[in-house]
């Protein structure tokens, strides 16, 4: 196994965790921190792919993920300090009142 | 086996004892600072790589401005106790179906890794340097950078318009 | 100069403007005024042109106001073209219009709708002229269907009667089935030829007409049903006599001076294409004939004075269809200037006769009151109207064919040119024409001669200058117009040859001339000696020939039988069965269907979002395992 | 692995460089204050009171440890930690002499970059003390130091941009070489004056120092972030926020005094130490006399100051000198 697989696999169990963290836990920012992590295990991903091909564009490509990723922080936070403000509480599952 | 693999095999082991940390605290500052070290572990990961200039974003962006900004939220809010994980009735499904997903999701990725064989790696070094790195965004990726500076000019704009007290 | 072109279609216009945006501050004279003043200026301008055109044989004015369609192949301009044949359509329609302008003045004074009279009246001014200046097929129907728009509007004009409304309605409806034709015969122009404008089609008509024929023959076909619907030919004519429930001075412009001869006129324009399609021709020639016949025979039993000149009006367009159908559109042409003249002071007259016997009605106090225009309940107002009577008079001896008459020349023309080329066409003429002085000598018997057979009659008087005025001027029109083409002299021939084609033309025949006349007159005198005891239209109008007649040979009986009826049964079938049962059925069904739909679905949104990520984590895995297991 | 090795050794004598020095800082800051204020200062321990920092080192050991009922006991403990770290390994890249063997990670070419990104980490310490005591002041100083580094880190960022576009390059020792045209006017506190300033402000502002120690104003939050703190731990920041001061002096030279360049230093390289320390020196002094002369700031004032003046003013001065760059000005390339 070379470095670049290890990190591939290494990716792909902290997006796994991401995923189970945005399905299993209740409360917003939790949630919210869990796809930073699904974004950070693709960002390895890629860094290790940008190296075991020779190519900068991987890198790139995580600069980008990273300035989107801050963007949605700044707007995510937001959504959630006004959500906060009205429901007194970062639970989704209060969030419920559009259903079927 | 490379001479790298020792310590990524260590920071991988603090990386995923960070993730977990982070999917099963029940205080949101120490999931925060779980979600810290994993970026930190992350970076030095790059750094192994030979990606130096995205370890450095990586701490200044993930470390030094979000995850303080979600500390800074978590605390202003006081909304670090969370509440032990009871699902509402109706989705008692979602824990068990989420976590064999996700345990496919897990396995299609061993299997694309492991079983289809990518080839070998390179043992060229990419020149990873900020000059190369600058070079790269403002040629074939100064459209995409464009784009992206106005995305975070809007959500700027957005963030400001959504907490603004009326 | 292109304004200048357009300047009779503009001054109709300009007096609408003035009396639709301020004529509801203006006098009654004021408003007839500016129209009658907007006609006017539009019959100098003609005549102005008409100087101008007599500068060459071959002088065309043309003005190309701006494209109007331009998709790939089809591009139609709002084109106008004045020339010789277009001039003196022009200078009828204006100059008779003029007369019918200030007629209106005296006959309309006191309407509650006065202004909107006159704004309609300059607006069919401006829709005939449009039509009969177009110099492209599109711009000609686009006048075609506005003059229809007009004619609708003052058949209707005195729509809170509901028979008004109805006679309006049937013009209209009866209207759009000829047009459909004429609709149908102008994208075959197109198809055929490639484009739209008179020159081009007339021309490559000429250049290529062998190989075309099947084609021509076709369009001609689908413009001559257009015309029928225009021009009230068989089967179309019923509208007609029911278009009598307008104002008298409308029947008088529209009904029987212009709007009707705009089908005359098409076929005229488009001679070069009839021309080439012998068969088309033949069948016009017998539709016109028949139509002379059906029409004239028509007329002899009606009792509303208005009718008896409506059906005449139609069997006289009968002629000058039957005369394009002869391929002598000149003679066509002729006749529908002196038609345009003397059926006009018919009608002014009759108007006259219908406003004196409204206007003693008023007089004899507690009067029973009368239909005004059921001639039996009139008589005797020759020396009570003695104007009214001498324009009705000489327009009648026209209209029988009586010499030195101007309808005398024109009718003659067409008939020997029947004569010569056409002996069943020729024989349906030349009965229709007894027939014609026939009824002329009924009627005239029955308004003028003897007692007045009503209080109302007694009553009479005569009406004022704005109506007689226009009268005299019409009936000295009647009398002269024969001079336009007198035999040996012929100067319409002349001054239309290079634009209509003509065949041969007819020589005058003198005894053929001198056989109709005298069997004019004697008709006309048998009608006098059959009249004068008055009893006898009432009877003749309940015997069995006598009802077939006075029912126009059950045009109308035929049409609610075959087409009305059938249609309201299918109509309600429809309505009650398949829209009910099928089509509402259908969308309700579909409305339900997604209803259930729905209903079922809606469990599966839980308001959850960790739910929805959860179902998108499965989309993923799908996704996923595609590329894992799959590719490449 | 003499790689290893050499790393370690130069850690080692760089650790105890920095305690000494934080050692003496503290004596120098007391003296120095007492003389801007007209007193003697601390004299008693050992001749003219050298010996004060031991004394004072004895005495915190000995103190008692408190940790109050309420607190969150790991990052109670971590946050101290948090503190020093942070500003010791922003001595990694930081050249203090002339040529490789005084840089630690002398081969990273991300130098101006990582020292941003270390300063936005140092907040964590404060912010986690104060949210780990379980005190409202001490929350309030959290609060305020995070939301303050977050602002003025942009500024400082966009200073170092300036810099980094001088020398066209991010490795701090490229930076040094970049200001040796052989006088003192290639300094890039001549060439660059507004980067300066904006970077010597938002250094301060970073440090949470006078005129910007909201974090710990007495007056409003007894001690800040450090209320429930005592003994070794209350050291520890103590220590960290004077590690902090000697390495952003060492930056601030680097960036704009021309780090260890002065005369004579090819002949003899380890003058280049001496030059650079006494730059260092220097700028501590200056923050000090800062201290004692200027009053604390408002709040409001301070936020508003920071996103309304110094990241617009940081910002301009950076497309300027990209302007005169490009343009060839004389002095910028």
């Amino acid at each position: 196994m070379d470095s670049t697989t290890f990190v591939a696999l290494l990716s792909s169990v902290l997006f796994t965790i991401g995923v189970l963290g945005v399905l299993l836990r209740r409360s917003a920012l939790l949630i919210f921190m869990s796809v930073e992590l699904m974004l950070n295990a693709a960002n390895l991903a890629f860094v290790a792919f940008a190296h075991r091909w020779v190519q900068l564009d991987g890198q790139i490509f995580v600069f980008f993920v990273m300035a989107v990723a801050a963007a949605e922080v700044a707007v995510g936070l937001a959504l959630i300090v006004t959500i906060f403000r009205t429901k007194r509480s970062t639970n989704v599952d209060d969030l419920a009142a559009l259903k079927g | 086996m490379t001479p790298d693999l020792p310590i990524l095999i260590v920071l991988g082991a603090v990386s995923i004892a960070s993730a977990l940390g982070l999917l099963l605290s029940r205080n949101a500052i120490y999931a925060a600072l779980f979600l810290v070290l994993n970026f930190g572990v992350g970076a030095v990961i790059y750094l192994v790589l030979n990606a130096p200039f995205i370890a450095v974003v990586q701490v200044s962006v993930y470390a030094g401005a979000i995850m303080v900004l979600f500390l800074f939220v978590i605390m202003l809010l006081g909304a670090e106790r969370l509440s032990p994980g009871e699902n509402p009735p109706g989705i008692s499904f979602q824990r068990p179906l989420a976590i064999a997903l996700g345990g496919v999701l897990l396995g299609l990725a061993l299997y694309a890794l492991f079983v289809r064989q990518p080839p070998t790696t390179a043992t060229a070094l990419a020149d990873s340097s900020p000059t190369a790195i600058g070079l790269s965004l403002f040629g074939p990726y100064l459209f995409p950078f464009e784009v992206v500076s106005i995305l975070l000019l809007v959500a700027m704009v957005g963030a400001v318009v959504l907490t603004r007290n009326r | 100069m292109a304004l200048f072109i357009l300047s009779p279609i503009l001054f109709p216009l300009l007096g609408l403007l003035i009396n639709a945006l301020w004529g509801r501050r203006m006098s009654e004279r004021a408003i007839g005024g500016v129209a009658t003043l907007a006609a006017a200026a539009a019959f100098v301008v003609s005549m102005l042109m008409l100087g101008q055109l007599t500068a060459a044989e071959d002088a065309r004015l043309t003005a190309t106001i701006a494209p109007w369609i331009a998709a790939g192949a089809l591009n139609v301009s709002f084109g106008f073209l004045v020339d010789r044949l277009s001039i003196v359509i022009m200078l009828i329609v204006t100059g008779i219009g003029t007369l019918i302008h200030m007629f209106s003045i005296g006959y309309m004074r006191g309407d509650e709708r006065f202004q909107r009279y006159f704004i309609y009246l300059n607006l069919f001014l401006a829709s005939m002229l449009t039509l009969v200046m177009a110099d492209n097929f599109l711009v000609m129907f686009m006048g075609w269907e506005l003059v229809g728009l007009c004619s609708y509007l003052l058949i209707g004009f005195w729509f809170k009667n509901l028979k008004n409304a109805e006679a309006g309605r049937k013009a209209f409806v009866v209207n759009r089935i000829g047009d459909v034709g004429f609709v149908l015969g102008i994208l075959l122009i197109f198809v055929t030829f490639g484009s739209l404008s008179f020159a081009d089609v007339f021309g490559q008509a000429e250049a290529q007409g062998e190989t075309l024929a099947g084609a021509i023959g076709l369009i001609t076909l689908l413009l001559f049903i257009g015309a029928t619907g225009k021009s009230a030919q068989i089967p179309l004519f019923v509208w007609l006599p029911d278009a009598m429930a307008g104002p008298t001075p409308v029947s008088a412009l529209i009904h029987a001076a212009t709007m009707v001869t705009a089908g005359v006129y098409m076929m005229t324009r488009a001679s070069a294409l009839y021309e080439l399609a012998p068969a088309t021709q033949a069948i016009v020639a017998l539709v016109g004939a028949l139509t002379a016949f059906v029409a004239g025979t028509s007329a002899l039993r009606q009792l509303d004075i208005k009718k008896v000149l409506a059906y005449s009006t139609v069997s006289q367009l009968g002629y000058m269809v039957a005369a394009c159908g002869l391929g002598a559109f000149i003679a066509a042409d002729f006749h529908l200037l002196t038609h345009a003249f003397f059926k006009a002071a018919l009608f002014l007259a009759a108007g006259s006769v219908i406003h004196g016997i409204e206007h003693g009605m008023h007089a004899a106090h507690n009067s029973a009151p009368v239909d005004p225009q059921d001639m039996r309940y009139m008589g005797g107002l020759a020396r009570k109207m003695p104007v009214t009577f001498a324009a009705f008079l000489l327009g009648g001896l026209a209209l029988a064919g009586v010499p030195p008459l101007s309808g005398f020349f024109s009718k003659d023309e067409i008939l020997l040119d029947a004569f010569k080329h056409n002996l069943p066409a020729f024989a349906l003429l030349a009965v229709s024409s007894v027939v014609t002085a026939f009824y002329v000598g009924r009627q005239l018997t029955l308004v003028f001669a003897g007692r007045p057979r009503s209080e109302a009659a007694a009553h009479a008087v005569e009406s004022n200058w704005l109506m007689t005025m226009p009268l005299i001027a019409l009936t000295i029109g009647t009398v002269f117009a024969g001079l336009f083409n007198f035999p040996g002299a012929h100067p319409l021939t002349d001054w239309l040859a290079p634009v209509v084609r003509h065949g041969d033309a007819p020589k005058f025949d003198a005894p053929l001339a001198a056989v109709f006349s005298a069997l004019a007159i004697g008709a006309l005198a048998i009608a006098w000696f059959l009249y004068r005891n008055p009893d006898r239209a009432q009877a003749e109008a309940e015997t069995g020939m006598g009802r077939l007649l006075a029912k126009a040979w059950c045009f109308d009986d035929a049409y609610r039988w075959a087409i009305v009826k059938p249609f309201y049964i299918i109509s309600t079938v429809c309505a009650q069965v398949i829209d009910v049962g099928v089509i509402d059925a259908a969308v309700n069904g579909v409305g339900r269907l997604f209803h259930t739909l729905g209903n079922s679905l809606r469990s599966l949104q839980t308001g959850f979002v960790r739910n929805y990520g959860l179902v998108m984590l499965i989309g993923v895995v799908f996704v996923v395992a595609y590329f894992a297991l799959n590719a490449r | 692995m003499p790689v290893l090795l050499e790393a370690t050794l130069k850690s080692v004598v760089l650790i105890f460089v920095l305690l000494t020095g934080f050692a003496y800082l503290t004596l120098m800051e007391r003296k120095v204050l007492a003389r801007l204020q007209a007193r003697i200062g601390p004299n008693r321990a050992g001749p003219l009171g050298l010996l004060q920092p031991l004394a004072d080192g004895l005495k915190l050991i000995f103190k008692e440890s408190i940790t109050p009922a309420g607190a969150d006991k790991p990052i109670y403990f971590l946050a101290p930690v948090l503190v020093v770290v942070p500003a010791l390994i922003l001595f990694a890249v930081i050249p203090v002499g002339k040529g490789p063997a005084f840089q630690l990670a002398s081969e990273i070419n991300v130098g101006a970059l990582y020292v941003v990104g270390v300063m936005g980490v140092a907040v964590y310490g404060i912010t986690l003390a104060g949210w780990a005591s379980n005190n409202k002041y001490a929350a309030l100083g959290g609060l305020r130091a995070s939301a303050q580094v977050i602002s003025y880190e942009l500024g400082m960022g966009l200073s170092i941009v300036a810099v980094v576009l001088m020398a066209s390059s991010a490795s701090l020792a490229d930076i040094v070489e970049a200001q040796m045209p052989g006088n003192i006017l290639g300094w890039f506190i001549f060439r660059q004056p507004v980067a300066a300033a904006i970077f010597a402000i938002t250094a301060m502002a970073e440090l949470a120092r006078a005129p910007f120690d909201l974090v710990e104003a007495e007056q409003e939050l007894t001690a800040g972030f450090m209320t429930e703190y005592s003994g070794m731990k209350f050291a520890l920041f103590f220590m960290g926020e004077y590690v902090k001061m000697i390495a952003v002096s060492a930056l601030f030279a680097t960036f704009f005094l021309g780090g260890w360049s002065g005369p004579f230093v090819d002949q003899v390289p380890i003058l280049s130490v001496v030059y650079f320390t006494i730059k260092v020196v220097a700028c501590l002094l200056l923050m000090i006399w800062t201290r004692a002369t200027l009053p604390r700031m408002r709040y409001d004032r301070l936020m508003s100051f920071g996103w309304k003046v110094l990241t617009p003013v940081a910002l301009a001065n950076v497309i300027v000198t990209a302007f005169l760059i490009a343009l060839g000005v004389p002095g910028y390339q």
